[in-house]
């Protein structure tokens, strides 16, 4: 076994999450890395949607935007945007959801509209794109993020997209019928809400990684599952999959331009 | 009747200081040349649409351009933040602006709303989300038959709309191809469209008839910018230049250095300059 | 998952008496071998909705199929009325159906909400139209925006759609294209759906990346019919069987030699017999 | 001059009504085949749309259906239904709605529904189609049909799609802010709407056409102008132009299936 990063482990348990059969929203970054090895070594039937309308894409490097030129070569179709949110999302044909975070809290929900006050906003974030309508119109969630103290907070500063709310039922209170957040997977550990109360608990640790770990980079009281395993580490096939991508992918942004942006 | 023009003129004949505009391109076909051309022409109090505004806005922030920004996503995709967006928000440099946000699928129903002649766009969105509570834009109807509360945003209907697409037809008509994003709502939804294009080809007769075309009658000017799109990219041109979408997170992260870039690469430079920018991409399209 | 199903067995496993089922196609490739062999398997107390219900839903009409009929145009385009239609309607033979009415807008309007997983559409419609009295599915709303008052039908939702389509690849995507009317929509608004296709291909990595696709997951069940749409046509096989639809004003008027028509040409008939039909036209297409 | 028949009269001054810039919505019958014989004389350039999606088409026979192939083939683009109402028609995109009636009042209204009682009709026609929202959302309407005491009344049974209504403002009393009927094209004659009333009045005759014969063929006690001239007949190309045209449709209808519907 190869030794691995704890980043590496938080991408290849979070693509283990996806099936064969799933309808895939991807976030770019630590979602689109899950889901293109998702896609390369357990679920190569996979549909992986990205919000500049390309569906069912199959890039042989990541994307650094959502609309990189790949994802619409290896697409089976290629939509505009105002059918990608109405007919697709709205219309259900999705059924994970995967987002990142800048801040999250222990219901699952996510800001990454502003830290501070939204009207003298400490940092302009870059605000929710697609989230708010993919956390309320997918059959469930997935949230992949590092742990931070920073990121992983008692109270976050803005609701861009909707995860469990203050937990229990409120989705439906507010007339959501989807699942909301059912998987959180960090560098550190996987984690499920609990049935009853929402909150994200954890059921895994990753190899080597200790209770308190988890616990200091994260900034709420964390709750442990009774029963609780280790997540099986990195297979050479998942690594070597991910390396690859990612060098492949390294080499393609860097590529075009020999690496220097083309202004004279 | 659409007219071809240099970039120049169609700029400054449809674009005018206090203008609501869109320069659209969901990653793929932006205005990149139209846009400097706008910052060229220094037009000052204008509202920028946008559902992604990029580094474009960005520019057009920095150099004082706008009064307001209506948008979904104020990012460097996938790079992270637009510092001269952020500088303006944040601290009021060169100016304050107003900032209107919404979500991509309000955006994207906005600019439906638009292209459909209609005042408004109704859809599922924002449970549960503050945004529907910071911006007064956002407000609900309950379905006639349900009783659903759905959201509902105003259209968005654009003085001008810039986009850039691959080809035009010699009578006009308009090719976009790839990732079609919101480009022919936007124009659509304006009351002037202004489309910078890669090449003009005498007809359109081998094309596959449901390909995205913008016939001739629904724009009002046409540039050829070979490259016009740069640092994005044109499918079928040329391909996306990601290093200057990394080099742009720095250098827009001084004020100084942002005016320096500005005045070498748009101020002093022409739409002539974008055909050899892309040179090196067209290997990689 | 899609399943790769003969007719017979699609049909059977997708359709059921008093469903609401959508045999969709505006004008271009209508699936009349899939209506074929919903009349020979004898369902009934269905509710039947389309744009323009022609020749097959008159047939279904005409053979006791029909509970309700939602429409915008019940007519045989280019030649005049349907006349089992209008004998339901008219004299209640050989039952009395309900009728629920709208505009093309409106029904158009109605599918795209259904695709869009909405409970309903609004539009600019029917102001001055009688419609809006006679069918209590046409309600309004307020633009919570302007004030203006804008018409709203409930989403159009069947138990299963069925369309034909030019070709399905192996894993069971399926191309649609030309006149693509409103078949994406109808497929996407429904819970089931059942496509006919002319043929199968092996993929469709040479297809231009903005053609009308329905992803595999979207469908429920194909089956290879060539020919399934006459007297309809398959834009690139082959063309309209003017002759056939002119024909079917005579063959339509009189009870009897509507059912001697219906017995020797659908119940006596197979899926396999399409191929036939459209011999002579496919030199035309 | 040729010997013309009083239905190419009505089809050749239609014809010549529609302007080279135009956008046309096109109805089926004698609206296409004006807007076609436009298109081959006077107007080259102008764009004919079908509400089966197809816009700028160029048939070179006319269509039976609004959906026949040909309209696919020789069209600028191809579009779903869906979007040519909301787009182009409810967009504002359309400055010409044509359109033909089974029943037409003075003011312009149009019933394509019914002939008798809504729920218990006489004759089930076809219904309205596109009608209802071309009559509002176009710039203008132009209206054809040849003229009979049935068709032409003094009262409609349904409004299929509203004309002038009763007259007068009573368009913009419905919040309906384009013009409405401008123009109604007829086998004897020309009639345009008083300028304040808004009811359709005869401007010219068509050659050897007299008042008796336009009032024996309408319904209702006709307005004529004051200052009345004759239709100019036909050119032998207008009439060369709609008679190889309706030649080659003739043909083309008949000729696929050697004439007869292929069933066994």
């Amino acid at each position: 076994m190869s030794s691995f990063s704890p980043n590496e482990m938080m991408t290849i348990a979070a693509s283990r999450a996806l099936k064969n059969e799933d309808v895939c929203f991807v976030g770019i970054g630590a979602p689109s890395a899950a889901c293109n090895v998702a896609r390369l070594t357990h679920a190569p039937d996979i549909t992986l949607i990205y919000e500049s309308g390309t569906i069912g894409t199959a890039p042989d490097v990541l994307p650094l935007s959502i609309g990189d030129g790949e994802l619409c070569d290896t697409a089976v179709t290629t939509v505009s945007v105002p059918e990608m949110f109405r007919y697709w999302l709205q219309g259900g044909r999705v059924t994970i959801g995967f987002l990142g975070a800048a801040q999250l809290d222990k219901f699952g929900n996510i800001n990454t509209t502003v830290i501070g006050d939204y009207a003298n906003p400490k940092t302009r974030l870059p605000g929710g794109g697609g989230a708010p309508e993919i956390a309320i119109s997918s059959g469930e969630i997935y949230i992949t993020m590092a742990q931070s103290k920073r990121g992983m907070v008692e109270k976050i500063d803005f609701f861009t997209s909707f995860g469990h709310g203050e937990g229990g039922d409120h989705r439906q209170r507010l007339g959501i019928d989807t699942k909301g957040p059912t998987l959180l997977i960090t560098d550190l550990a996987i984690w499920k809400p609990d049935e009853i109360t929402k909150e994200f608990t954890v059921v895994l640790l990753h190899p080597g990684v200790t209770r308190e770990q988890v616990q200091e980079s994260c900034g709420w009281t964390v709750k442990f599952a009774e029963e609780m395993d280790t997540t099986p580490a990195p297979t050479e096939r998942e690594l070597k999959t991910l390396r690859d991508l990612q060098a492949r992918t390294k080499a393609a942004h860097e590529g075009a331009g020999e690496g220097k942006a083309a202004y004279r | 009747m659409v007219k071809f023009l240099p970039l120049q003129k169609a700029v400054a004949e449809n674009l005018r200081d206090g203008d609501t505009v869109a320069f659209e391109g969901f990653t793929h076909l932006i205005p990149t040349a139209a846009a400097h051309e706008a910052i060229r022409q220094g037009f000052r109090g204008l509202t920028l649409i946008r559902m992604t505004p990029d580094l474009i806005y960005d520019q057009m922030i920095g150099m004082g351009m706008a009064k307001k920004i209506v948008f979904s996503y104020v990012g460097n995709p996938g790079v992270g933040l637009l510092r001269r967006a952020r500088d303006a928000i944040e601290n009021g440099w060169p100016n304050t602006i107003e900032v209107e946000e919404h979500s991509h699928a309000g955006m994207a129903n906005a600019y439906e709303a638009g292209a459909s002649g209609l005042p408004c766009a109704i859809f599922r969105g924002y449970r549960g989300a503050e945004l529907a509570k910071v911006n007064p834009n956002i407000k609900s109807i309950a379905c006639p038959f349900t009783g659903e509360i759905l959201a509902a945003v105003p259209s968005v209907r654009p003085d001008v709309t810039f986009i850039h697409a691959q080809k035009a037809d010699k009578k006009g008509n308009v090719l976009v191809e790839g990732i079609i994003g919101i480009q022919k709502e936007a124009v659509l939804a304006a009351k002037r469209a202004v489309v910078t294009v890669e090449e003009v080809v005498s007809d359109f007769d081998d094309l596959h008839p449901n390909l995205t075309i913008l016939p001739h009658w629904t724009i009002t000017a046409i540039s050829v910018v070979p490259g016009g799109s740069h640092p994005s990219y044109a499918h079928g041109y040329y391909a996306r230049d990601n290093a200057a979408y990394l080099e742009w997170d720095e250098i827009a992260a001084d004020r100084e250095r942002f005016c320096a870039w500005m005045q070498e690469n748009v101020i002093e430079a022409s739409p002539d300059d974008f055909a050899a920018r892309v040179a090196g991409l067209r290997n990689a399209a």
